[in-house]
């Protein structure tokens, strides 16, 4: 689950991490207030779940209040095309105002899990703003990296360490290795799978602040989060994104696909997307129905798949485990029924119950053709795309 | 031969509630051998009138002799189950949980190092032996057949898939072992192809990879190394953009060792014989075993 | 550090940790309103650092508000004398005014470190109420043994295994389990070194309650616990033992001594202290006056010891190493000067300025006899006390 | 020969405040070569115009090639330090430092278990071998004595005295070590048993025990049945009462075995030679070593 940054900001704040003084605004008269008790210099900022919001024209400077209240309205309540948005973009229903900071030198922090070590992993650099992965890729010498213990955790020295081979003036050490160690509390904490600082600035004065910040909450964890869940966003996914996600499927739209495919298991997910493009045509999404799907829920995917409107064909394609095939069969009867979709359908039913889903789905109403396995699926999508039978 | 479980496999399961009884149940009747249940508010009770269920793992191994433990308890808890089917001393542990928080898997594989036990998955369909009617786990045991190929996978379906174009072609499996499709888990490819590797009765290997991580590239160098057995392999998600997570905890690109294409590279390499589509393992298979 | 019932019990509410309802009352005004609110039905329980109380008249059960103010006025003011806690007691600065409880069942659990297998240790058993050193001794197949993970901690599943073998009905054993989780929280969050429950009861309507419980915190560890340090309530330890702890020194009064020892160094203490013994005199009380002693802690420990009435002599015995011999004989002529006690003294220095330190001593007026060594000081001490010089 | 400390010594200390600078001086004075010093803030300056100051341990280790780690760092950053010198590769460390929390011990033990460095204290006066002049510690440095008495105790003060009781008999010590006086340390009477078990120089051995714990009781078992060499011991606080700390955070009687009458027995049982108040321990070992 994906934070803003002015949520991001607040929970450092709650885990001890010095942030600039900022107020998140949701209308331009909050950020015309904001702006003010700052001096009227800010920096105002869009609110998506996405980066690169620089560049896509979502960052401001501001110099009076009165431009802080201008670009909040010029923001709030418009969709921000970033290069990680996707062409429609993604929603601004709010602006973080933030004090203008005396930034000496920027650096960058950030803990993910490393699945390799299978531990949580810190990588520091002294060139803050720039993506770690240029860093890496252009300066690995300067990359600093370390792999924390999967039990304990981060120790002090560690911590310590980093804070020196990051530059930070010998006067800052100690708050920075304090910075470091709360960042590390708040990761393990918050089950986040990201905290990143980019950048991590050092001011005039010797302060260590987090200036942006970047937290990603693991989706599996909330359970034992409520406080965390409350603070997700819906409205930045796309409309099949969020309905997918209320009806607890796995679903990820593909861009210029035409293909809709519905299967059960990720890794036959994808092999049912390989297959479709191997055959010269493009998957539209992937959707894993998962195990335990009841008819409701196949039907909603049916749905969510067709509602996308570069969809052509369907391609269902189910091995009967745990989910039975007659069950998954009466759920795209359903589904194509409630959406009226006439979309051609390309089933592929084998396992548990699969002659009964055959069947339920050869004697219903829908427009579909059968292929005996996943071999032959692809083509026989193919062959319907083109208008054949 | 076989790996991992076989006829002297005694199998606990721990969670026995709509999901974990279904699948015990079926398990049974494949013809494995269940001798105990476990389950905090049912003790002295029997499953399936049989089956003695048992409050704790520990008092269920002392009782029974039990030594695969098969979990079923909701992602919340099977951290815990794992450890205490570890501390148990059950020298195998299947977690078939989905769900389960990638710190609370940082904390269990830590943990059960140097203990003694191997974990496979979480977030698996379980392991089994076609041969002597050993099912641990959700796999739909109609459609394997004995024989002497053995299948690793990290996905479920997948597996299925690939097992029913080669028992449809008439070739049987030694052992089909499900490893999981979480970033962290507790048995690797690695792990598997060692275990083949020693197996008399394992004559050729089918390895599905999927995009994410790098255990395929390492999986790879034991092939070239140390398998002296053919391997036939695909990778699946070449079709999948960058930076999404497809499903699968663990399948996602984030950079260009978890390509498809870099897996792929990596096995052909090492001597794998590639399946360029997923529909076409049996088809490989079939082909390698004929010489 | 230990803690007062009342204040234990806000700390296990705050870890969620169930306690019975409850209002601490320093007046008799408070303790009448606190069990009015409760329907006139309490136990009125004396706050003081010792265990035994309701032997010695602490704890009562009154039915009525009236009663609960009599109760209150009897107690708060005075000093209770328990077995634990000497002859002069200790103050009562205020009760516990407890609602009632419908006991069904009496547990008993706690948690403490275990030096030997160097990890925190849980011991539980179903006789509630007793001493579980009892338990140990008479039942120990009745004794809950369990040593948790070192860097782990404790599992959930052990604590399940806990409540089942405290036989916790069956329906209660997840809030039982949840309870043990939460005060082994407790215990590590506070750097406790014994968390007691006794007794830990399951009520009429199976709810599992800390009725009466004991947490004692680490003093080394008060550095990282400011808010714990405030709850310290000093006026509980004897009037020596609270200038002792003021000043940094260890000090611990003995029963019916009295030689005064003043040493450096614990193991030294002891064994001058066990020397005295062996000489036919009774130690009064042991001192550490520590390594960095400075000359106003040597003077304020030697005021200590003299201003026990119980003492006719003093044995001062340093060996300097990182404590200098000449500061220490400074401050002990200090020490001697300032209390105008004409007590005497024998003294052994050896080590760093031991010479030094011995003409000092032998130059100021105070009354003092020199011993060569250990083995020579006891004797002395002994001569020196049936009034020989 | 010697145990623990010795010519090839290679002194780091770490923490060097007033107190440390004090005794990491004196080490020097007394004949032990100091290599490097760490203090995150001075780095590039040097200790006594001589020895290089480094900002991490890890540098300093890697720059020096020290092998034994001494602490002077409050006891709030002392499990910190123990790990960063543990962590830093050095095989010997041994912590000065006053007030650790127990359960930063306990952590620390769980930590250093099999890292193949061994941690002398917390709470210790620390460990020196007069023949090599190698004090690595806080003792003064001049009551020791060469010779073939090997000393351990779990107290500073009452160390002096024994020492100063052997030296002024003529009665040398091979090292002496001091093992601390907290409920949790690194290294036990039994360690340090052992190694002057295999210790050539070491002819006879000196145990200065107190109440609280059963370490003395592991000791007595340890010297009946692998220690062929003539022990003298005793154990103070046999004035101390029950329930109460005497000073050191072990120091306290919680039960019938950590009472001094419990452990003496147990000492004389293993054949230790007793000696009956701590004023005897020379007069006993002077016995012992005349036959």
């Amino acid at each position: 689950m994906k934070l803003h940054e002015y949520q991001a900001r607040e929970i450092l704040a709650r885990f001890g991490v010095p942030v600039p003084n900022a107020t998140y605004a949701e209308t331009p008269e909050a950020a015309r207030a904001a702006a003010e008790s700052f001096g009227g210099k800010a920096v105002v900022k869009a609110q998506v779940h996405a980066g690169g919001r620089g560049l896509a024209g979502g960052v401001k400077l501001v110099s009076s209040a009165d431009e802080a209240a201008d670009v909040a309205k010029s923001l709030i309540g418009t969709n921000l095309v970033t290069h990680q948005t996707g062409p429609t973009g993604a929603p601004v229903n709010g602006v973080l105002v933030a004090e203008l900071t005396d930034i000496k030198t920027e650096l960058y922090i950030s803990i993910l899990v490393d699945a390799e070590l299978r531990t949580p992993f810190i990588m520091a650099s002294q060139a803050g703003g720039m993506d770690i992965e240029k860093v890496a890729e252009e300066t690995p010498e300067k990359l600093i990296r370390l792999a924390t213990d999967p039990v304990h955790g981060l120790w002090p020295y560690q911590a310590r360490d980093i804070a020196i081979a990051l530059g930070i003036p010998p006067k800052s050490v100690r708050s920075a290795s304090a910075l470091i160690m709360n960042l590390f509390k708040l990761f393990t904490e918050t089950d986040a799978t990201l905290v990143e600082i980019n950048p991590l600035v050092v001011t005039g004065d010797d302060q260590v602040i987090a200036l942006d910040s970047k937290i990603d909450i693991e989706d599996d964890a909330l359970f034992r989060h409520p406080d965390l869940e409350k603070l997700a966003d819906p409205a930045q996914d796309g409309e099949l994104e969020r309905r997918a996600k209320d009806a607890g499927l796995a679903y990820v739209k593909l861009d210029d696909g035409s293909v809709g495919c519905m299967v059960n298991g990720a890794g036959l997910a994808m092999a049912t997307m390989d297959i479709t493009l191997r055959a010269g045509t493009n998957p539209a999404n992937f959707l894993d129905v998962g195990g335990g799907a009841q008819e409701d829920k196949i039907a909603e995917a049916f749905k969510i798949i067709v509602d996308d409107p570069d969809v052509k064909a369907v391609l269902v394609n189910i091995f009967g485990g745990i989910l039975r095939c007659d069950i998954a069969a009466r759920g795209v009867v359903q589904g194509a029924t409630e959406s009226g979709s006439l979309l051609p359908i390309v089933a592929v039913m084998r396992g548990t119950n699969a002659e009964e889903g055959l069947k339920i789905l050869a004697d219903s109403n829908i427009n579909v053709t059968f292929a005996d396995n996943l071999s032959g699926a692809a083509p026989t999508v193919a062959r319907v795309l083109a208008g054949g039978n | 031969m076989s790996v991992l479980v076989d006829g002297n496999t005694r199998l606990l399961v721990q969670g026995l509630g709509r999901e974990g009884g279904y699948h015990a149940s079926a398990c049974r009747a494949y013809g494995t051998n269940m001798v105990a249940g476990v389950h905090p508010n049912r003790p002295g009770m029997k499953f399936e009138d049989a089956v003695p269920i048992f409050e704790t793992v520990k008092d269920a191994v002392a009782e029974t002799q039990a030594n695969v433990g098969l979990i079923f308890v909701p992602a919340s808890g099977a951290a815990d189950a794992i450890i205490e089917q570890v501390n148990a001393g059950l020298p195998l542990v299947i977690c078939i949980s989905e769900g389960v928080p990638v710190q609370d898997m940082v904390k269990v594989r830590a943990y059960i190092e140097g203990s003694g036990s191997r974990l496979i998955g979480p977030n698996c369909p379980g392991v089994i032996t076609p041969g002597t009617r050993t099912k641990i786990g959700i796999m739909p045991g109609a459609i394997h057949l004995p024989g002497k190929v053995g299948v690793v996978s990290r996905s479920g379906t997948l597996t299925y898939e690939a097992v029913d174009q080669l028992s449809t072609r008439g070739i049987g499996q030694s052992s089909v072992v499900g490893i999981g499709g979480d970033p962290i888990n507790g048995t690797t490819f690695v792990d598997v192809l060692e275990l083949f590797a020693a197996d008399d009765e394992t004559e050729a290997v089918v390895l599905l990879g999927e995009i994410g991580g790098t255990r395929e590239q390492e999986a790879a160098e034991f092939i070239a190394d140390k398998l002296n057995k053919p391997v036939v392999s695909t990778i699946v998600g070449q079709s999948a953009p960058p930076g999404r997570r497809m499903g699968h905890a663990g399948a996602i690109v984030t950079g260009p060792s978890a390509l498809a294409s870099n897996k792929i590279a990596a096995l052909r390499e090492a001597g794998a014989h590639i399946a360029e589509t997923p529909a076409d393992i049996g088809e490989v298979m079939a082909a390698v075993l004929a010489g």
